[in-house]
């Protein structure tokens, strides 16, 4: 019954962790900065993140990115924890989605999360005229007390839909793209409809090196990293 | 789509709907409706429309997209036709938005009575613009210009052309970004191995090794869009296999990340490295014997064994390297911007730049491709100045011999080390004029701000060359919005001046800037996307966001050959090794940039990519270090150099070598803004004002500092847990 | 207390339950009071434009509103669309001379939203008229009106209503058909 | 009206013993017992009535002090209201805080006196009878108190009403998914069904001031006496009814706290996720509840001088049961930690590390606080009879499940998954004000309470009495109790 199930590909060979996906997101959705304080505090907020974890020490020390968002899990958890419907599953889209005003922020559903990708409005975002004319229009700016995550630029998924349904033809593989699809530079981020055969993301999987996050937790994320590659150069 | 005049379209954009923007789950909001007075064809309420640009917030000249919705720019994203990004945008570029709707910027011409008092009086443009034509009559040849690497092509073209009317000295292009990747370092040797002035561009997308010596080509180099664009491709294994990556530097950069093999070299010695590889390759003959004969003309006497444990390698581990370059199909040798910051840069870079030469895969795919002929459109790319030649102006200042400057794109009070003499030289000037939207360090100083509209208000064009591909690319720039505020344009602001200024009469004869951009562009050969006659072809380079042939002209490849040993010579430290034992090491994050990044929220409050600080200035230093010195994540330290002192907050770095201290460039601004206003601090203060290598270059990797704790404390902003236990936990990865 | 011990125990038991009763429904209608979203957009527009008249001369809703089939906003003409007509139409009547003032000021009217959905709630007139969905559906006669006002309350529950009767019910019934 | 009942039984008529030996036993049975120490009725009511009515200077200030700490609490969260959730320390990982903590600490000390009074009143331990209100009121106060945080928590106070199920034009109701609508009924049953508990057996005690009044008390009194006249019938009907909601208040109890852990069971959340926690939460709830009504019980008897109700027999009993909640505790704490040990997960180690860090001065103080102080006192019946050392005891056993709460909440959200997320929790002055001004109004509710109704249940002491003798069996005197039931 679901009509799509649009599905990100992460490789992690390419990331470069240039955060050019995170400046994006914060473009397109409305997402608010945080100032110094807030961040000191711990309360940073980006749809998209991208984790460094250390390895090994100096002189072999190696970093790696791991670009973290909401995972659109196909058993989420912060679901059925949800007091209000507020965080709800979109059978039609396969897509977690968040009813922005249907949220109260009893905030069960960011504890709730294993992939810690669900950011709390702890206070009312700010901006400072004019600043506030380059928000997008197709999405709700949320207020304090809100909970908010990665849609996969749900505004977008939708607009070619509706566009796509009135030209009355399927939506074209390719057709959306998040934001930070959009924007990476190394082509990190592929996006596209699993459900469709013929799309990019429905090719490229089973993948040889993919990996879901968390996978042991049963989430069953719409979401396959593919490792970064190890080769030893010089040896 | 034929009939965009200038005026005609500001008519489009002038007005705009009002739509209900506010938070939407605060509470509800009833709003009155403004319609168009003239509702603009092709537009309609809640239907995005895009108009291509392009990015001028840092020198690359990416191609852009701008998403308009109900009158206001709402979104940039990369132009996909592009040569230069492919559809791609770095974070830089996504925030220019807030450059345009930055609640700080000038409204309209002021003037400051006092200098440095802060306090603006609005004047009339009238006024204004008869301020600077009584100020550059009187000058007459009294006149410099000061340009920075973001200036659009065509206001470069228009102010060399004005100094050359009044027999001016030529503008000079030099900022932060200029100084800091040694630009004109690298177009020095550019034409010393190529023939051209021209920055080199490398085609990584078809490399399949990539020997990088600092060069954080993923972060700020020179291009890191088109790179990362190159890089992706890279990765994606075009001849079967995977292209390895090895990345030589003293602190693990943005694209160190990335590497395969990161290796720690010492500040000073990455030449010698490039020299040892070479050595290497003679040596051992390895990889094809062209290659091994072109390395034996180069191979230098190299003290190989010095130069490995600069690398905190062995001889062997350094000959594998030697060997994973010489038997790659396509390797490509970069170098990068700590190598053009010395005393021994062109030598150094020149070094690099034979490895390329052995390589053999220059003007081939995957290798250092040479600048394109633009026909005879009397387009080329612009040349920066060096740091010597802002340092000379400098000079000029100081001697009074300059009565008008004008600054444009660049912040020269805050990107010139103060050791250069830049503040007082400003004070023997008798009149100062910034084009600068922002009020930043240098208009502090100014007696006149003539705020220029932003780039996402202007016209312009940029000449990159080459772009990926090896395509001559003129980008093309045109306002997607109205004028936010009542700005003009400094192109027809100069054009208006210039009338009445005699011999620049006959030499800007334009009506306005966009007569000029026009004559430049239809004088353009036919491009990708066609256009016959000149009004088509002008509309077409608009829409389509600039012009490029459809396919990659044939070069004309210099005879390059391999010219023998080229001496380097030992790099000389500012600073003395006993008093300031530890080497400088600056970098710039792909947020911030060289600080102009500081004025826009989006860049100021997202994580650095390697220590996920926002908002703040640190002082990374090895773990090591850390521990010898006693000093924790969080202490403010202060860090001294034999020309100034800043103080951070320290954040310990396993990825940095023990002897080497490194700040992020960006912050300490003491204006430009709120955001950026009276934030960290300025590493720039830490450099001496001396040009190094006979006047080329900005020297900044060759400072020696001294640490030490202040006793005070700073929380770090960082993303990342503050947990100490975290790093002993299991990543999921 | 008298009157309460008074009381048989069922009487008792009555009267608890009329109280507990009334409670509820006390909370209840507050809570309906608090929820239900109504425009009072003022009916003092600018110009008393009269939707009766044009409609009568045969105007579609679309020739105005011409976004509606391409737009997710209808949009609310330009002051340039009225003059096209009115250029020459009943150029000597006041309101059309008051129009005139606009145009010749080049100033936009400040019309007053009749129908108005919070920031959250995305409402898209193409996809509506694409399924066959009538003005009148939503917005009641307004040809029969002479100014426009909101006679039908656009509260969740109203487009629920229509959503549930169609055919992809399931489709229609996501939250992220309205809510992003 | 109850005089009526004891009439015709003198049984307090003191006994002429034997001899000494007979003497001293019968004059300890006396001090310890209660009910073996009989006044005249009208002595008791006397007593206890003065008592509610003594409202010296300290009581006074204590009413102004906790009242202004009252108001520190609803001006604060007035101003988080205005501001946000902002104003907390909660942070991007710990996003429940003190809050909960504080709601799952309120909800806990409201199970003992339920338990106490129901449980031990079906159980027919006798002991209970003085103490029995005192419980329930820490009880009821407990819950209202409890009640106020999801309020506070949440960050949209003015939705609140999406939680519940009401009748709407958005035809959509709450998510009966959600542990937090569980939560919520079980709470509201809890607390309807306790307050109706308290409320059938205050109505004898009610009508005992509703008869010793004038004026305007007296109709108060009388009207929420509802017109109780203490006829055999009435007496009958009380009984039935308290066995009744004995009965049905007890599976509620056990269901509240068992929800309320599921709160955070049925999160996958490192830490959480353990099918002990029922249980656990049971029993941790009783033991801070047992100490709370300890705290109460020295409280009441010092500041209302009411030491011929509240005996040293009480003090023992209490501290017997408080130790053997420890004990209870300290098993399902073990039998827990041994096994996210044993088993060796790395998140659930990565849990135990925490223990190294900021919060160890907490865990041990919460061992501390939780085993060794009960544990190592209360096998001395010096001490279980000591109102200080209870006093210290109980408040030791307060701070120490306290501070579970707040390693169980923050500190085990502070740990998660991704190791690049944990962000310790540290709170700001918004959470310390309204902890603080939730304690004091119960504290405020409670003293205002205790003058406004008989914080000891007259007529069950009464009837405890009533029922109460002492035989002579060869020379030992032995008491005896005689059932109506």
């Amino acid at each position: 019954m679901a009509e799509h199930k649009w599905t990100m590909i992460v490789d992690l060979d390419k990331c470069t962790g240039c955060q050019a996906c995170v400046v994006a997101c914060h473009a397109e959705n409305n997402v608010p900065i945080a100032s110094e304080t807030e961040v000191v505090r711990g309360r940073g907020l980006h749809w998209i993140r991208i984790e460094r974890y250390w390895e090994g020490e100096f002189p072999n020390v190696k970093a790696k990115f791991l670009p973290v968002f909401c995972q659109q899990c196909g058993s989420a958890p912060c679901e059925p924890v949800c007091p209000t419907y507020a965080s709800y599953h979109s059978e039609q889209e396969n897509l977690n989605i968040q009813v922005y005003n249907r949220c109260v922020g009893t905030r069960y559903c960011g504890n709730n999360c294993p992939y810690k990708v669900r950011y709390f409005n702890y206070r009312a975002p700010e901006f400072d005229a004019p600043l506030e004319q380059q928000l997008n229009p197709d999405v709700t700016v949320r207020g304090a007390g809100v909970m908010e995550k990665c849609t996969f630029c749900i505004q977008r998924i939708r607009r070619a839909a509706e566009t796509a349904n009135a030209e009355g033809r399927p939506i074209a593989d390719g057709e959306v793209q998040p934001a930070c699809v959009q924007a990476c530079p190394s082509d990190a981020l592929i996006f596209g409809d699993k459900y469709d055969p013929e799309s990019r993301v429905a090719r490229m999987t089973p993948h040889n090196r993919q990996f879901k996050l968390l996978e042991h937790l049963g989430t069953e994320p719409a979401v396959y990293y593919l490792k970064g590659g190890e080769t030893h150069v010089g040896d | 789509m034929t009939q965009i005049t200038r005026r005609n379209f500001l008519k489009v954009s002038a007005a705009g709907t009002a739509t209900a923007i506010l938070t939407g789950c605060g509470g509800e909001r009833w709003v009155e409706l403004v319609p168009y007075v003239v509702a603009p064809e092709e537009q309609l309420a809640g239907v995005p429309t895009y108009f291509a640009s392009t990015c001028r917030q840092c020198p690359a000249g990416c191609g852009i997209l701008v998403k308009i919705m109900n009158g206001r720019a709402v979104k940039i994203e990369g132009n996909p036709e592009h040569p230069v990004n492919r559809g791609r945008l770095c974070a830089r570029g996504q925030a220019g938005l807030q450059l345009l709707y930055n609640p700080d910027r000038v409204p309209g011409a002021v003037e400051q009575s006092e200098r440095g008092s802060r306090r603006y009086t609005p004047i009339a443009w009238n006024e204004a613009i008869n301020r600077l034509y009584e100020g550059l009559n009187e000058a007459g040849s009294r006149v410099a210009i000061w340009l920075g690497t973001t200036t659009s092509g065509h206001l470069v073209d228009l102010f060399t052309l004005f100094a050359d009317a009044i027999g001016a000295q030529p503008p000079v292009r030099y900022d932060l970004y200029a100084g800091y990747n040694g630009y004109n370092v690298l177009e020095t040797a550019s034409e010393g191995l190529l023939g051209t002035a021209a920055l080199p561009a490398y085609d990584l997308a078809n490399a399949d090794v990539i020997f990088s010596f600092g060069a954080d080509y993923l972060g700020t180099w020179l291009n890191a869009t088109g790179y990362g664009v190159g890089f992706g491709q890279f990765r994606a294994q075009p001849y079967g296999k995977r292209g390895v990556f090895v990345q030589f530097e003293p602190r693990m950069s943005n694209s160190g990340a990335s590497a395969d093999r990161w290796v720690p070299v010492r500040p000073g010695d990455e030449a010698l490295v490039a020299q040892a590889l070479v050595r290497l390759i003679a040596d051992e003959g390895v990889g094809p014997a062209e290659r091994v004969e072109a390395a034996r003309a180069a191979a230098a006497d190299v003290d190989l064994e010095a130069a490995a444990a600069s690398c905190h390698l062995t001889v062997a581990e350094l000959a594998a390297l030697a060997r994973t370059f010489a038997e790659a199909q396509r390797p490509v040798a970069l170098p990068g911007a700590a190598l053009a910051g010395r005393d021994n840069a062109l030598a150094a870079v020149a070094a690099v730049q034979t490895l390329n030469l052995i390589a053999g895969t220059i003007g081939q795919p995957g290798g250092l491709l040479p600048a394109q002929a633009l026909g005879d459109a009397g387009l080329r790319p612009a040349v920066t100045s060096s740091y010597g030649d802002a340092q000379a102006l400098v000079a000029r200042m100081q001697a009074g011999e300059i009565d008008v400057l004008l600054v444009h794109g660049a912040n020269p009070v805050y990107e010139m080390p103060p050791e250069s003499g830049i503040v007082e030289a400003l004070a023997n000037v008798q009149t100062v004029v910034s084009f600068n939207p922002l009020v930043d360090e240098t208009a502090v100083y100014a007696d006149l701000i003539l705020p220029d509209r932003v780039y996402l208000e202007g016209w312009g064009y940029e000449v990159v060359t080459p772009a990926l591909g090896g395509l001559p690319v003129v980008s093309s720039q045109q306002p997607v919005v109205g004028p936010l505020h009542d700005v003009r344009a400094t192109g027809d602001v100069l054009l208006t001046v210039a009338r009445g200024l005699a011999g620049a009469a006959q030499a800007l004869p334009w009506e306005d800037e966009v007569a000029f951009l026009r004559e430049r562009i239809t004088a353009l050969p036919v491009g990708a996307f066609g256009g016959e006659g000149p009004d088509l072809q002008w509309a077409r380079f608009q829409q389509f966001g600039g012009w490029w042939p459809a396919q990659a002209p044939q070069a004309e490849l210099p005879d390059v050959e391999v010219g023998g040993v080229a001496p380097v010579a030992a790099p000389q430290y500012q600073g003395d090794e006993g008093e300031f034992p530890y080497h400088l090491h600056l970098f710039m994050n792909p947020l911030l940039g060289d600080g102009r990044g500081a004025s826009m929220p989006w860049l100021q409050g997202s994580p650095d990519p390697m220590t996920t600080i926002s908002w703040q200035t640190w002082v990374e230093l090895n773990p090591v270090t850390a521990d010898e010195l006693g000093i924790q994540t969080g202490d403010v330290v202060r860090v001294t150099s034999p020309f100034g002192t800043v103080e951070a907050p320290a954040y310990v770095y396993p990825a940095i070598r023990p002897d080497t201290i490194a700040l992020p460039l960006g912050q300490g601004h003491t204006d430009s803004g709120r955001y950026a206003r009276d934030r960290g601090a300025n590493p720039v203060r830490l450099l001496g004002g001396e040009p190094g290598d006979n006047g080329a270059n900005l020297m900044w990797s060759n400072v020696r500092v001294k640490i030490e704790r202040t006793g005070e404390q700073k929380s770090l902003a960082r993303f990342e847990t503050t947990v100490e236990e975290a790093a002993d936990a299991h990543p999921p990865i | 207390m008298r009157i309460i011990s008074g009381l048989s125990s069922r009487q008792r038991l009555l009267a608890g339950a009329v109280v507990v009763g009334g409670l509820v429904l006390i909370v209840a209608a507050a809570a309906l009071l608090v929820t239900s979203g109504r425009s009072d957009a003022a009916s003092e527009q600018p110009l008393a434009f009269n939707h009766e008249i044009h409609a009568q001369k045969g105007i579609q809703c679309q020739f105005c509103h011409y976004g509606v089939t391409k737009s997710p906003s209808a949009v609310i003409p330009s002051v340039e669309l009225c003059m096209g007509c009115h250029q020459n139409i009943r150029t000597d009547s006041e309101i059309i001379q008051e129009l005139a003032g606009y145009w010749e000021r080049q100033e936009p009217i400040p019309w007053k939203r009749v129908y108005e959905q919070p920031s959250y709630v995305y409402f898209n007139h193409r996809s509506h008229i694409a399924s066959g969905v009538t003005c009148g559906a939503c917005h009641g006669d307004v040809a029969s009106m002479t100014v426009a006002h909101q006679v039908v309350e656009h509260n969740m529950g109203f487009c629920l209503d229509c959503h549930a009767e169609q055919e992809n019910k399931e489709a229609l019934y996501d939250c992220a058909v309205c809510h992003r | 009206m109850l005089e009526t009942r004891t009439e015709n039984a003198p049984f307090w008529e003191p006994t002429v013993p034997e001899d000494e030996v007979l003497a001293q036993q019968a004059a300890h049975h006396r001090d310890e017992y209660l009910l073996l120490d009989p006044r005249p009725p009208a002595e008791i009511n006397a007593l206890m009535l003065a008592a509610m009515r003594r409202t010296g200077p300290v009581f006074w200030l204590l009413v102004v002090g906790l009242g202004g700490m009252v108001a520190a609490l609803f001006t604060t969260w007035v101003i988080q209201m205005f501001y946000g959730i902002g104003i907390t320390g909660l942070n991007r990982s710990v996003m429940w805080g003190p809050y909960i903590v504080n709601l799952v600490y309120f909800i806990g000390i409201g199970h003992a006196g339920t338990f106490i009074s129901a449980a031990l009143r079906l159980m027919r331990y006798d002991f209970r009878r003085p103490i029995a209100r005192a419980a329930e009121t820490v009880t009821l106060f407990g819950l209202a108190m409890a009640a106020l945080f999801p309020l506070i928590h949440v960050g949209r106070i003015w939705k609140i009403y999406y939680m519940f199920p009401i009748p709407n034009q958005r035809e959509l109701w709450p998510n009966f998914r959600s542990a937090l609508l569980w939560d919520a009924t079980a709470i509201t049953t809890y607390m309807i069904g306790s307050t109706l508990f308290m409320f059938v057996a205050l109505i004898p005690d009610l009508a005992m001031i509703r008869d010793r009044t004038t004026g305007l008390r007296r109709k108060i009194y009388g009207a929420f006496a509802l017109g109780w006249r203490g006829t055999e019938g009435e007496w009958h009907r009380l009984e039935v009814v308290s066995n009744i909601l004995g009965f049905v208040i007890i599976p509620v109890m056990f269901s509240v706290h068992t929800i309320v852990s599921w709160d955070f069971a049925m999160a996958i959340q490192p830490g959480w996720h353990s099918t002990i926690f029922g249980p656990f939460f049971i029993i941790g709830a009783l033991f801070s509840g047992v100490a709370a009504v300890i705290l109460v019980m020295v409280i009441v008897r010092k500041g209302m001088r009411l030491g011929y109700f509240l005996r040293d027999e009480h003090f023992s009993a209490m501290g017997i049961f408080l130790m053997i909640l420890a004990m209870a505790w300290v098993y399902f704490y073990f039998a827990e930690w041994i096994t996210n040990w044993y088993g060796n997960l790395p998140m659930e180690v990565a849990l135990q590390e925490m223990l190294t860090g900021p919060l160890a001065p907490f865990f041990y103080l919460m061992l501390f606080g939780n085993i060794i102080v009960p544990l190592g006192t209360l096998w001395s019946r010096r001490v279980r009879t000591s109102l200080p050392a209870m006093f210290v005891i109980a408040l030791f056993v307060q701070i120490g499940m306290y501070i579970e709460r707040v390693l169980i909440i923050p500190g085990m959200l502070s740990r998660n998954e991704l190791p690049f997320n944990w962000v310790n929790y540290t709170p700001r002055w918004p959470e310390l004000l309204i902890t603080a001004g939730t304690f004091s109004f119960l504290a405020f509710l409670y003293i205002i309470w205790t003058r406004v109704v008989p914080i000891i249940p007259v007529w069950e002491v009464y009837e405890g009495q009533a029922l109460q003798g002492r035989r002579r069996v060869g020379r030992a005197i032995l008491p005896t109790r005689s059932d109506p039931h």
